[in-house]
């Protein structure tokens, strides 16, 4: 079993380097092949150990796989070491089970793209990666799968190199997400610095018995992690790379900027979740961003034209609820929101890049309408998606997730009624532009025939995540109805449970409150796009839809603040300025030479002045002395 | 007998170097800059003298007669080459003859 | 005898002002001749008559003549005008200049000499003989190679060579004989 | 011996491959590729049987007389480190004659003859432990290089190849002074005047002078690193060399830098090493951000690949002065992590080069599309650059930085953001030549398998330090832990500088 356990990430990278090294002489069925039934059989191990471990808990809860030794010096051994519990089951589960959906997905919709052989191998790369992170047992490994997906990213965001708008893109995210790397590596050198370890059980261990809550040390390492949380996981204030991410295909947008990548930062906390218990400034700190992120990304979201981008902003808030959660303690609620959240979103990508490729990428959804007929599986499971998204009262599984979410908000320990407050107002906005993409996209007239009409391949797994977008709220349902906790229970040797605080008011009314406010915004959404269109285009032409619709202007902030005089400076230094130094000695010397070439003038009657002039002068010289 | 102080001999050698001098640094004609060379060697050599008939020593005048022969060595080959250069280049004056210099 | 050395000397400064001075080559080198004969006078007084004779008959007899005859052969004496033109009156500041430093510095370094009288005794050419080809044996073949060196330069450097023309010239000739052909 | 017979055996074959140049174009080639084989063979079988001769930390060492009355003996050792840099040296020597097949095609015998003197240069660096010696083989790699640079190089090679030599030859001369004062200053203190390493250490002298001595070594092993202020011969030499010669410049010539320092400025002046540390330090700052701006701002392709070097090479003058292990550890694995990785950029961009015959990055754009296999070296490489996890540089830089953290924890976050100028650069260096759009209409061939097995082999090297780097850290671990105690004698135990 513990080595089935070090396949699951093997598998995807055999089959990047298979396609790396053979890809360009292997057919098309050939590479779809490999690159699916890679993560495929990742799958079956994962379902396989997924099984064991539920069935016959093993000892500490935890499977552990040593490699080899990575390195030993200096006080600092590290070895390749992957490390199975809840949580990264959970992960792996979530990773595998949608990247196979996906790969399946993308074996027909990137059938026309010369980049087959490529797009397989960065994809099976990032699987791998993914995998890697979580199963990660220390900082360091955790660290080289952070990057790794990192770089998928910046490869798929840049997929269509041809484009260069998508190669800035890339460009953008890939370095926007490092700064937050690097504040995360400078936590690992902080941790490692005072425990000589990156193990990180070990390091958790030593952390909560030597620093005590609130130490400033404890209160430096959170913050340098939530840095890297923040970058990789588009919260603020460096969520500005996502929704220029949406250029990569749409399997892409809908595996790494939906599903999997983005969420790593909530991986990252809850994986390191003592650091930030022992740091609570930190800790209100992540369910503040998480609670701004939510809203600002929801608004915005209101404002977006392109499908994908609205999708975008819609993933970076519901992120946003993940922080939140992470942020009052209640570990596994954000977690449970994660694997909802990649059911659902991932779902909504597949099925807007069917629109899209159906549509023969046309991304303007105010060009779109009317499809509902014309798509119907497409529109159903889209339909489906955007309900879980909504959270539509009882039936979806976000429902069940987010509700969870607003009411620790409220009453767990570091809850309070802001919070709340703001993830209640998130929710409405939510519903209000998923309803919004829908009403437009699938009701009102027709606008643009589909030329292209999505094969099997496509349908199939949008049908699958249909499925486990509605019942996966099931494992986990609230106390008052029916009281399922098959996840926290999963989750519990790992993640503590929640402290709640304010316990006064009723939890069913606060879903009562939810439910409502979901509803209220899907009429909304109703009014004000299916039945007086007219308001739509009023609201589009106004100076806040444009503000929105920029993001808030982080773009034009960073640009004035960072990115143009460092651009500048670079560019105008280009010739580096210590070089005038060095060229102005030579160019003494050689200004010096041309003086005394003048000098050499072959004129004899000069010499000799000159040669009077030297003795005249030693001689009144010597005289003196 | 002759009572001439002798800072009035060695003055009057030192007055006819500078002369020499000064034509040497002025005249561009080369002739003239050669005859000017001769004024100084003159000089030159009266200072031996002047210097010998000082110590009343025989040296000084022998040492005369090496500047002379010095002089008579000098003045022949200068003069041949004057004759090349005047043959070559037409001319007299020395300031035309600056091939020497570094050509940048 | 001192009133004779001042007039001599007088008499050779003065001609050797005029002939550095001069615009005529010829009239300078007259002058020039003049200044010698007067050092000449200056060396009997010193008492070396036998320097007084070489003077006159090597530096006012052979090397001048030797002077006018190159200046008789290029046949460049009577060029005033070039002279002229050559010879600017700025051109002279610096020089005198220099000299006047000169001067001083020469002045001034005689300052710390003891005052003393020249004896004027007169020696003998035979003395001055004996000493040249004992003592100074070595020093009198050396000057004896110099003038064989600078013979054998002269007749070199003052070789007229036949084909000696300037590759200017050449080419011109070259282009001339075949416009004739 | 067998260290004699590395450095003879490349002077020899420098000698034949001249000499066998005036009949035949190839056999040169042969020749120099037999002699690095040889010299690695052998490297190979001294560091397999390394129970050898040698004392202490030095594997093996050859000693004999060479100028006796001044005390300058032939003597040659070998530890982990030399060890580690003559084999990547080797490695890229053979690299280098591989990658000038087709490039070089004027005087190919004179051409050998310079690469393989060069790398004997170096090869005696790496060995030397008598100074009068040391410095005859760092001037002996100069001059080879500078006719490399002026004969072969790019257009302006002959304004870089001046600047490289007077750059390199100016610092060179003032570390003459060091070495010669330091070997009076020994000779009045013990009465035997010798240049012997082993016994120039520890010579007493007033901490003043001992520190202007270190400036002097300081000055000839910073401009070759290069850092910072000193930097400028750099981009020049690299730009207009011929890519052998780039190679070996960035990949082989620094690394002659960065082993003075920990070979000859530490143990020799282990106090005053300790006062400079923190200009030392900010040096390296300096140079990682610095060097990465201006990388970023280039548009020829081997002048941006040259700014990156001054960007790595901070990072090891950096971990030099953190003086802790696992700097160390890192500064060892920088070096050989840079040789690779920058070796393999420079032989990319000369790769390029012939088949465009440019170098401005401004006329390139879309070349991912003919050239997918060259694409993929260049993106391997490019990440290595930027320290991508998995590979060398990685490993290099988290251990720098590390080990930074303990004694300076602000100069370690500062070189962190080096990080993001690295990736800023490498992507701009990505995007611009491989992708977008074509700028210029060219018919390309990909790689020949000569060229794929160039850099398959360097990427392979690249893995191996990435994933594996514990054969490495074992090797070097002797001289790390030989050159901290040196430095723990002068500075008190106490003090908590040595971690």
């Amino acid at each position: 079993m513990t080595i089935l356990l070090a396949l699951i990430p093997i598998m995807p990278l055999l089959g990047f380097l298979i396609l790396a090294c053979c890809g360009s002489r292997m057919s098309k069925q050939m590479i779809a092949f490999t690159g699916a039934v890679s993560v495929g059989i990742s799958v079956l191990i994962t379902l396989i150990t997924g099984l064991a471990f539920l069935v016959t808990p093993p000892a500490g809860n935890v499977v552990v796989v040593n490699l080899w030794q990575w390195f030993s010096t200096g006080g600092l051994a590290l070895s390749i070491v992957f490390r199975l519990d809840a949580l990264s089951l959970v992960f792996i589960f979530v990773i595998t089970f949608i990247g196979f959906l996906i790969h399946v997905y993308s074996i027909d919709f990137m059938a026309g793209d010369e980049g087959y052989a490529r797009f397989f191998a960065y994809m099976n790369l990032f699987v791998g990666s993914m995998l890697i992170l979580v199963l990660a047992d220390n900082l360091l490994l955790l660290y080289l799968g952070w990057e790794g997906v990192g770089l998928c990213s910046y490869l798929l965001i840049g997929f269509w190199y041809r484009e260069p708008v998508n190669g800035y893109a890339a460009r953008k995210a890939f370095i926007i997400t490092r700064i937050g790397d690097t504040a995360m590596i400078i936590g690992i050198f902080l941790l490692f610095v005072h425990f000589h370890t990156l193990d990180i059980q070990l390091l958790m261990q030593q952390a909560s018995s030597e620093w005590g809550n609130g130490s400033p040390l404890a209160t430096w390492a959170a913050l340098l992690l939530l840095g890297g949380a923040l970058g990789k996981s588009a919260q603020l204030p460096l969520q500005t790379w996502l929704p220029d991410a949406m250029a990569g295909p749409s399997p892409v947008s809908a595996l790494i900027h939906a599903a999997t990548m983005v969420t790593a930062g909530v991986y990252l906390i809850a994986r390191t979740h003592v650091l930030f218990e022992l740091a609570p400034a930190i800790q209100t700190a992540v369910a503040a961003i998480g609670a701004l992120t939510l809203l600002l990304a929801g608004f915005s979201a209101l404002a977006q034209h392109d499908l994908k981008r609205v999708l975008a902003y819609s993933t970076i808030s519901q992120i946003g609820y993940m922080f939140l959660a992470l942020g009052v303690g209640a570990w596994s609620a954000g977690i449970f929101h994660f694997m909802v959240h990649a059911f659902f979103k991932a779902l909504l990508f597949l099925a807007g890049g069917a629109v899209i490729f159906a549509l023969n990428e046309e991304h303007d959804i105010f060009k779109m309408g009317g499809l509902r007929k014309k798509l119907p599986v497409i529109f159903w499971t889209f339909l489906i998606g955007s309900s879980s998204l909504a959270a539509l009262p009882l039936i979806t599984a976000g429902f069940y997730s987010k509700d969870q979410i607003l009411w620790f908000a409220w009453s767990a320990g570091n809850g309070n009624p802001w919070l709340w407050a703001a993830g209640l107002l998130g929710a409405f906005i939510t519903s209000m532009y998923t309803f919004r993409l829908v009403f437009l996209v699938f009701f009102g007239d027709m606008v643009t025939m589909p030329e292209h009409h999505p094969g099997r391949l496509m349908l199939i797994p949008m049908i699958i995540l249909a499925f486990f977008s509605l019942i996966a709220g099931f494992i986990e349902l609230p106390e008052s109805m029916g009281h399922v906790q098959w996840f926290s229970k999963l989750l519990d040797p790992v993640l503590p449970a929640v402290n709640t605080a304010h316990g006064r008011i009723p939890e069913s009314f606060f879903q009562l409150v939810a439910g409502t406010i979901s509803l209220s915004g899907i009429y909304l959404a109703y009014r004000f796009y299916l039945k007086q269109p007219y308001l739509t285009s009023s609201f589009n032409e106004s100076r806040i839809s444009k503000f929105l619709y920029k993001g808030w202007g982080f773009d034009r902030v960073y640009d004035l603040l960072f990115v143009n005089p460092l651009v500048w400076f670079a560019v105008r230094n280009k010739n580096d300025f210590i070089d005038l130094f060095t060229s102005a000695l030579a160019r003494a010397a050689f200004y010096g030479n041309y003086l005394l070439s003048i000098t050499q003038n072959g004129r004899i009657r000069w010499y000799v002045m000159a040669f009077v002039i030297g003795i005249v002068f030693m001689l009144t010289i010597f005289i003196n002395l | 007998m002759v009572t001439i102080p002798v800072e009035i001999q060695l003055l009057f050698a030192a007055l006819l170097f500078l002369m020499g001098l000064i034509g040497l640094l002025v005249r561009r004609n080369v002739i003239f800059i050669l005859m000017s060379i001769e004024i100084m060697f003159n000089s030159a050599g009266m200072v031996f003298v002047i210097a010998g008939s000082y110590w009343a020593q025989v040296d000084g005048q022998v040492m005369f007669i090496f500047m002379l022969t010095v002089t008579a060595a000098e003045v022949s080959v200068g003069l041949a080459l004057i004759l090349q250069m005047f043959h070559h280049f037409k001319t007299l004056d020395a300031d035309k003859l600056s091939n020497l210099k570094d050509t940048n | 005898m001192n009133t004779i050395f001042y007039i001599a000397a007088a008499v050779a400064l003065i001609s050797t002002g005029l002939a550095i001075t001069g615009r005529n080559a010829i009239h300078a080198l007259l002058f020039l001749i003049v200044s010698l004969l007067a050092i000449s006078i200056i060396f009997y007084i010193l008492g070396a008559p036998f320097i007084a004779a070489l003077e006159i008959i090597i530096y006012a007899g052979a090397v001048m003549v030797l002077f006018i005859f190159v200046i008789m052969m290029l046949n460049v004496g009577m060029e005033r005008e070039t002279e002229n033109r050559w010879l600017r009156p700025r051109m002279w500041i610096v020089p005198v200049i220099l000299s006047f430093i000169l001067l001083i510095d020469f002045i001034m370094m005689m300052k710390g000499m003891p005052h003393h009288a020249i004896s004027g005794r007169i020696i003998p050419p035979k003395q001055v003989g004996i000493s040249l080809f004992s003592t100074y044996l070595l020093g009198a073949e050396i000057a004896g190679m110099l003038l064989l060196a600078g013979i054998v330069g002269a007749y070199h450097l003052g070789r007229q060579k036949k084909k000696v023309i300037h590759r200017f010239l050449q080419n011109e000739d070259d282009e001339i004989n075949n416009t004739i052909q | 011996m067998k260290l004699v017979y590395l450095i003879v055996i490349l002077l020899a074959g420098g000698l034949l491959s001249w000499v066998t140049g005036r009949w035949s174009r190839v056999l040169p080639r042969i020749i120099a590729l037999i002699s690095l084989t040889t010299d690695l063979i052998l490297l190979l079988l001294i560091y397999k049987n390394q129970a050898g001769t040698g004392t202490g930390i030095w594997m093996i060492q050859y000693k004999t007389e060479w100028i006796p009355s001044f005390g300058i003996s032939l003597y040659l050792a070998a530890d982990g480190l030399s060890m580690l840099l003559l084999m990547i040296t080797y490695i890229l020597g053979l690299l280098s004659v591989l990658i000038s097949w087709k490039e070089i095609r004027d005087a190919t015998g004179f051409f050998h003859f310079n690469i393989l003197w060069i790398l004997s240069g170096i090869t005696g660096v790496f060995l030397s432990l008598d100074l009068f010696l040391f410095y005859f083989f760092w001037e002996l790699m100069l001059i080879p290089m500078y006719f490399l640079i002026s004969i072969w190089g790019h257009e302006n090679r002959i304004y870089a190849s001046y600047k490289f030599f007077i750059y390199t030859q100016a610092s060179g001369l003032l570390m003459l002074i060091s070495i010669i004062t330091l070997y009076f200053i020994q000779g009045s203190n013990s009465g035997t005047y010798t240049f012997d390493y082993t016994q120039l250490l520890g010579t007493a002298m007033s901490p003043t002078l001992a520190y202007i001595l270190m400036l002097g070594f300081l000055a000839a092993f910073l401009v070759k690193l290069p850092v910072v202020p000193f930097h400028n011969w750099l981009p020049d030499a690299h730009a207009e060399a011929p890519t052998a010669g780039s190679v070996i410049l960035a990949g082989l010539l620094l690394k002659t830098g960065a082993y003075g320092l920990i070979r000859f400025v530490l143990p020799l002046f282990p106090g005053a090493s300790v006062s400079f540390a923190p200009v030392g330090m900010i040096l390296g700052v300096v140079g990682i951000l610095y060097g990465a701006k201006l990388a970023f701002a280039q548009t020829d392709l081997k002048r941006l690949i040259a700014y990156t070097s001054v960007s790595h090479m901070g990072f090891v003058i950096l971990g030099v002065y953190a003086f802790n292990e696992i700097a160390f550890q890192g500064v060892i694995v920088q070096m050989i992590a840079h040789a690779v990785s920058t070796g393999a950029l420079f032989i990319l961009a000369g790769q390029l080069y012939e088949r465009i015959h440019t170098r401005n990055i401004l006329l390139m754009g879309g070349l991912w599309k003919q050239l997918p296999v060259m694409g993929s070296m260049w993106l391997i490489f490019a990440l290595a650059s930027l320290g991508l996890p998995g590979l060398g540089n990685f490993i290099a830089e988290f251990f720098i930085l590390a080990g930074t953290f303990k004694s300076n924890i602000l100069m370690s976050c500062l070189a962190s953001a080096g990080l993001i100028g690295a990736t800023a650069y490498s992507l701009r260096l990505i995007q611009k030549v491989l992708s977008g759009r074509e700028n210029t209409e060219w018919k390309l061939k990909d790689l020949s398998v000569r060229e794929k097995l160039v850099s398959a082999s360097l990427v392979i090297l690249i893995l191996y330090l990435g994933l594996l780097p514990q054969k490495v850290l074992d090797t070097a671990k002797p001289v790390i832990s030989n050159t901290l105690n040196s430095i723990e004698q002068v500075v008190s135990p106490g003090s908590g500088l040595i971690k």
